[in-house]
């Protein structure tokens, strides 16, 4: 058997005059959970449907488990989609929506009985089989919606926005089920979201996408930690961002000089040369804040006024005007009673060591 | 409720007076005496008005049929046609309706006579020797039904395949239906109030037809709406008339009651 | 497509014979003699036939006025009722519809003359000292076309009001509207395509009826639909019954294609 | 004129048989935020429809600027709503759908002209008057819907979960600006949500609703830091609990003794007696790990084993299984590359200050 469960292949699919997936190339490999994360109209729907058959590329290939899907329509397909709307139906019951698959590929009675209960244990709603989807709620559809593509046991199961119609609390503890689900089945998962915290909590692997393009394929550290661009330093969380010139450079670290500001230390990548232009990108939990510029242990100090403080319950968020006019934003764990807020129009010191900075090359290539 | 009060007595006591007489008998000159009697209801049961029972329930029956298998497709085509086109889809499908009732069965009188315009075509395309004679049968009454009341199949059916979630019919497809399974098992079930509704606009109208009938079926085509009319106008006993319609009716509305029961009615709007 | 090609045979060749036919002449025994002239239409200016047509114009709009006014309140009633009651008004308004056309206005004819039911109600309760003469007047026309014709009002508004998202009437309300404001700023123009479906669903048949001017109506009270029926069947004369009868089409579709030009046929559905 | 905009006086409400709201009694100061948080079916939007004057209270009084309300129909109230759904009215412009209201009150032409446009500045919606509602995207349809109210300079604008529908990034944008157009105008904002970061983060004082009565009012920092109930606290963010008994009393400080676990000691609260059961409620994020049982610094240390991690890119959560077999929460900030992470099934030690801990009496009112 193949290694990889999909394989698209140079794949290019037009809406119309619109680009919507722009020569893609992706591998998935078996039992992992995949996520393609992107903004609205970046293509990641478009590739899902074109993996579960309903729109034909225009270019390129598409191997599912080691076999071509050109020309095999949806109900051939060894996939199952989980819809955003979920799409259950309204005249089934949930025993009857998870067994549509099942009758459909005329299983005998007797063994749909015992998968359909199996599923239903699953996503535990076995007590709620007779009962009609519109009874349920927004979190009992989702998991009836994913009992019906897990039943029918496919190599590969397309996950669109499942969680976007639950509210925050809801979805957080679908996250961690979804992801408990998919460990236990060890079924392919292949989920597309816009919602940043959803792909980094359940992936294995992350792919960012933008424009139809894949901008960064990796382990959700990987992407956070190392991104290759803005676009998806910004779309990963929030970032703060530097723009200067390379000024000197040691074996493992450089110097960055931009206007008005201090020399900045960084961690040295791969491939930059002496004077030329880079963003450094900052995540907001990774800088601290003081009164004092003497404290010691950082690598870099910055001054900056705060421009506003916003409370969060467990954290604090602050925007920073620093000197060269740059807003930056600073997340500070709210440790409890004794703590020292800063207030607004407050002149701090920003700090942070060398190796919490990133080194963008590319300036944006999204 | 004030609505509630004029709705009652515009629509219902036409209704309750139609009972009355049809327990009343026919005047000497025509008119009502009013005395009581099941008369007009025994008579039904003579097997001559029992054979134009069944005949006109068979000939709205295949009517609602043809309606339905013509009109199901063309609703399907139209909802999912671009938004901007499907207006103007419906607006088409209407134009028969925009006539008068008269002058439509008129032209498929036209078209369909023996030297008509069908035949002269047919024949000067060689496709025929002889011309066929369609009009005065009931295909001719079955063609001119169907021609004034699929619009009352297409709407309703339009409307609900409209409101259909399209996403249904992908997820019966990612999960191995086929397109027959689509359509049986999905696509079907979830557009019956509006099949139903189609079925009874296009049943009722077809069933107490006198017009197209009158004018495109044969001599020997009495249905029950001519039978109606017959007793209203020219034999002028307007108890059996009446009888003859409330017996139509509560068949109409037992059959409905029935469905109401099985479905619930808020699934019929 | 398939469906295109039987479409347009199906639904076009009809009105095409019409209007062939309303250029030609009137045979001798009747039936056409295949001439072409303009005589039919020109025949049509005679103040004789312009009386006529302006009478039936008048007495539809009034008739679709009256089913608007009836027909609004009690369609915003059933849209707000609960769920489970909407579907059962929905069957009570449809009611007239369940019974043969020709039965409902002969019941109207008992109920409207001068010793039928109405009058005989009246005078024994002193309302009144001596009977209304309302048979065989335009006001009887008028009853006899609102009850046929007022589902076809009621129904598609309906669909609209219900199909309305009810938060925009708070909204209006919220926002200083008095209820005259919430009606004629908020709720009409955000139910018009309803309005005009109703509009167009009455005034068309209610245009060309012949049945109820015939049974309601009296001596003097030929209305367009009876003088198409008149030349048809009597006077046989089909090309100018044909050329009325297309006349008419056009007006209306005129009238419509002006209503799509201005709001966009997409709102129509 | 009176001081609070708006004062609830023991509002009593049934839908049919149901209790919507349950003997209310609030006050809203003028220029306040004031948020109503709390589940669905918690009251909040039925309050906020009786402020409106879409339902009538069956019983008790509703005060705006110090004049009752009874009998008075929305038309006629000095208040605006902004819809969960916008309810903009789709017939009409961007323009049209502001002037409405002014339009109503029959305002003369020219001043309506020039409060619009102040109200499409203030909004930053000026390029796009003479669009069509359908044309605009979620958020600017929610900033119309803003401005529609805004523009009649209401004593009280009412907003019913107004960032509901706009997606995690857009909700965080419109939270400081909604803040900021609030500050601005002065205007006396009353927002219903059941989003407890919305409510924290723009807030002067939040009101917690669960079955249509107020469980507590307060500041965000109030209802965070000092939450009266569990239901509270556990609603205004994550929260871990700890049963057990009061052991023992100094004048600062109490140990409360749980089964199965060291004892532990906690900030004394007021009317506490020693050997009476409490609930201690702890914030994920105020707790330490560490592999090292000597680690010095903290008043509490108690043994736990890692049961899951969950990587979030800016911090990692992680659920702890103690030795009396409770499940807690841990979040801790990443702080970089260099970062020891816990592996799943470690034994560490959770670690925190008594200060950090708050002692609910009444273990749950909701």
């Amino acid at each position: 058997m193949a290694l990889n469960s999909v394989e698209i292949r140079d794949v290019v699919k037009y809406h119309g005059t619109v680009l919507a997936v722009d020569h893609l190339s992706l591998e998935v490999r078996r039992g992992e959970f995949f996520s393609v994360l992107g903004p609205s109209g970046s293509g990641k729907t478009t590739t899902l449907r074109l993996l579960a058959g309903f729109e034909r590329p225009d270019q390129g290939e598409i191997l599912i488990e080691g076999r071509s899907m050109r020309d095999v329509p949806p109900n051939l397909r060894p996939v199952n989609l989980v819809f955003q709307s979920y799409a259950l139906f309204p005249h089934l019951t949930v025993f009857g929506n998870i067994a549509f698959g099942l009758e459909m590929r005329r299983i005998t009675r007797a063994e749909i009985q015992s998968r359909v209960h199996a599923a239903l244990d699953m996503v535990k709603l076995g007590s709620k089989h007779d009962r009609m989807p519109s009874r349920l709620s927004g979190g009992e559809q989702q998991r009836v919606a994913l009992a019906r593509a897990l039943v029918n046991r496919p190599a590969v199961v397309l996950l669109d926005e499942p969680l976007g119609a639950l509210d925050q609390q809801l979805r957080q503890e679908m996250q961690v089920e979804l992801k408990a689900i998919q460990e236990q089945v060890g079924i392919t998962f292949i989920y597309v979201t816009h919602h940043q915290e959803e792909a980094l909590t359940m992936s294995d692997r992350v792919a960012v996408m933008n424009h139809g393009r894949v901008l960064q394929i990796g382990s959700p550290q990987d992407i956070y930690e190392s991104p290759v661009s803005a676009f998806v330093a910004n779309f990963i969380g929030l970032s703060n961002r530097l723009v200067g010139r390379i000024a000197a450079m040691t074996e493992a670290r450089c110097t960055v000089s931009a206007p008005d500001l201090p020399t900045i230390l960084v961690r040295r990548p791969g491939g930059v040369v002496e004077g030329s232009q880079v963003t450094v990108v900052l995540r907001p939990e990774r800088l601290h804040l003081s009164r004092d510029v003497h404290q010691n242990g950082f690598d870099n100090t910055v001054p900056a006024r705060i421009d506003k403080t916003i409370y969060n319950g467990n954290e604090m968020h602050y925007l920073l005007r620093l000197s060269n006019s740059a807003l930056w934003k600073v997340r500070i764990p709210n440790s409890g009673v004794e703590q020292k807020r800063f207030l607004t129009g407050e002149a701090v010191f920003v700090r942070w060591n060398a190796d919490e900075g990133v080194i963008l090359t590319n300036p944006d290539s999204s | 409720m004030p609505s509630l009060a004029w709705l009652g007595i515009f629509f219902f006591i036409p209704l309750l007076l139609v009972l009355v007489i049809s327990f009343a008998a026919r005047g000497t000159y025509g008119g009502v005496e009013w005395t009581f009697s099941l008369a007009n209801y025994t008579t039904l049961l003579d097997p001559l008005y029992l054979t134009i029972f069944v005949r006109s329930l068979a000939l709205a029956l295949v009517t609602t049929a043809v309606c339905l298998l013509l009109g199901f497709p063309l609703a399907y085509y139209i909802a999912r046609a671009p938004l901007r086109w499907q207006g103007i889809w419906l607006l088409l499908v209407m134009i028969p309706f925009w006539t008068n009732f008269l002058v439509r069965t008129y032209a498929w009188m036209f078209i369909l006579r023996t030297e008509g315009l069908m035949n002269t075509v047919l024949m000067n395309l060689g496709l025929i020797a002889s011309p066929v004679e369609i009009l005065y049968t009931d295909a001719a009454i079955l063609i001119g039904l169907v021609y004034g009341y699929l619009p009352f199949m297409v709407l309703p059916l339009y409307a609900a395949l409209a409101r259909m979630d399209y996403s249904l019919v992908e997820a019966a497809w990612d999960l191995y239906a086929s397109a027959w399974n689509v359509l049986w098992r999905v696509i079907l079930p979830l557009t019956k109030p509006g099949v139903i509704a189609g079925c009874i606009l296009v049943f009722i109208p077809s069933l107490g037809a006198f017009i197209t009938p009158d004018l495109l079926g044969g001599a020997r085509s009495m249905m029950l709406g001519n039978l109606i009319q017959h007793e209203y106008l020219v034999v002028r006993d307007w108890p059996f008339g009446s009888a003859i319609s409330f017996v139509l009716m509560t068949l109409v509305l037992l059959g409905l009651w029935g469905y109401y029961r099985v479905e619930g009615v808020g699934r019929m709007t």
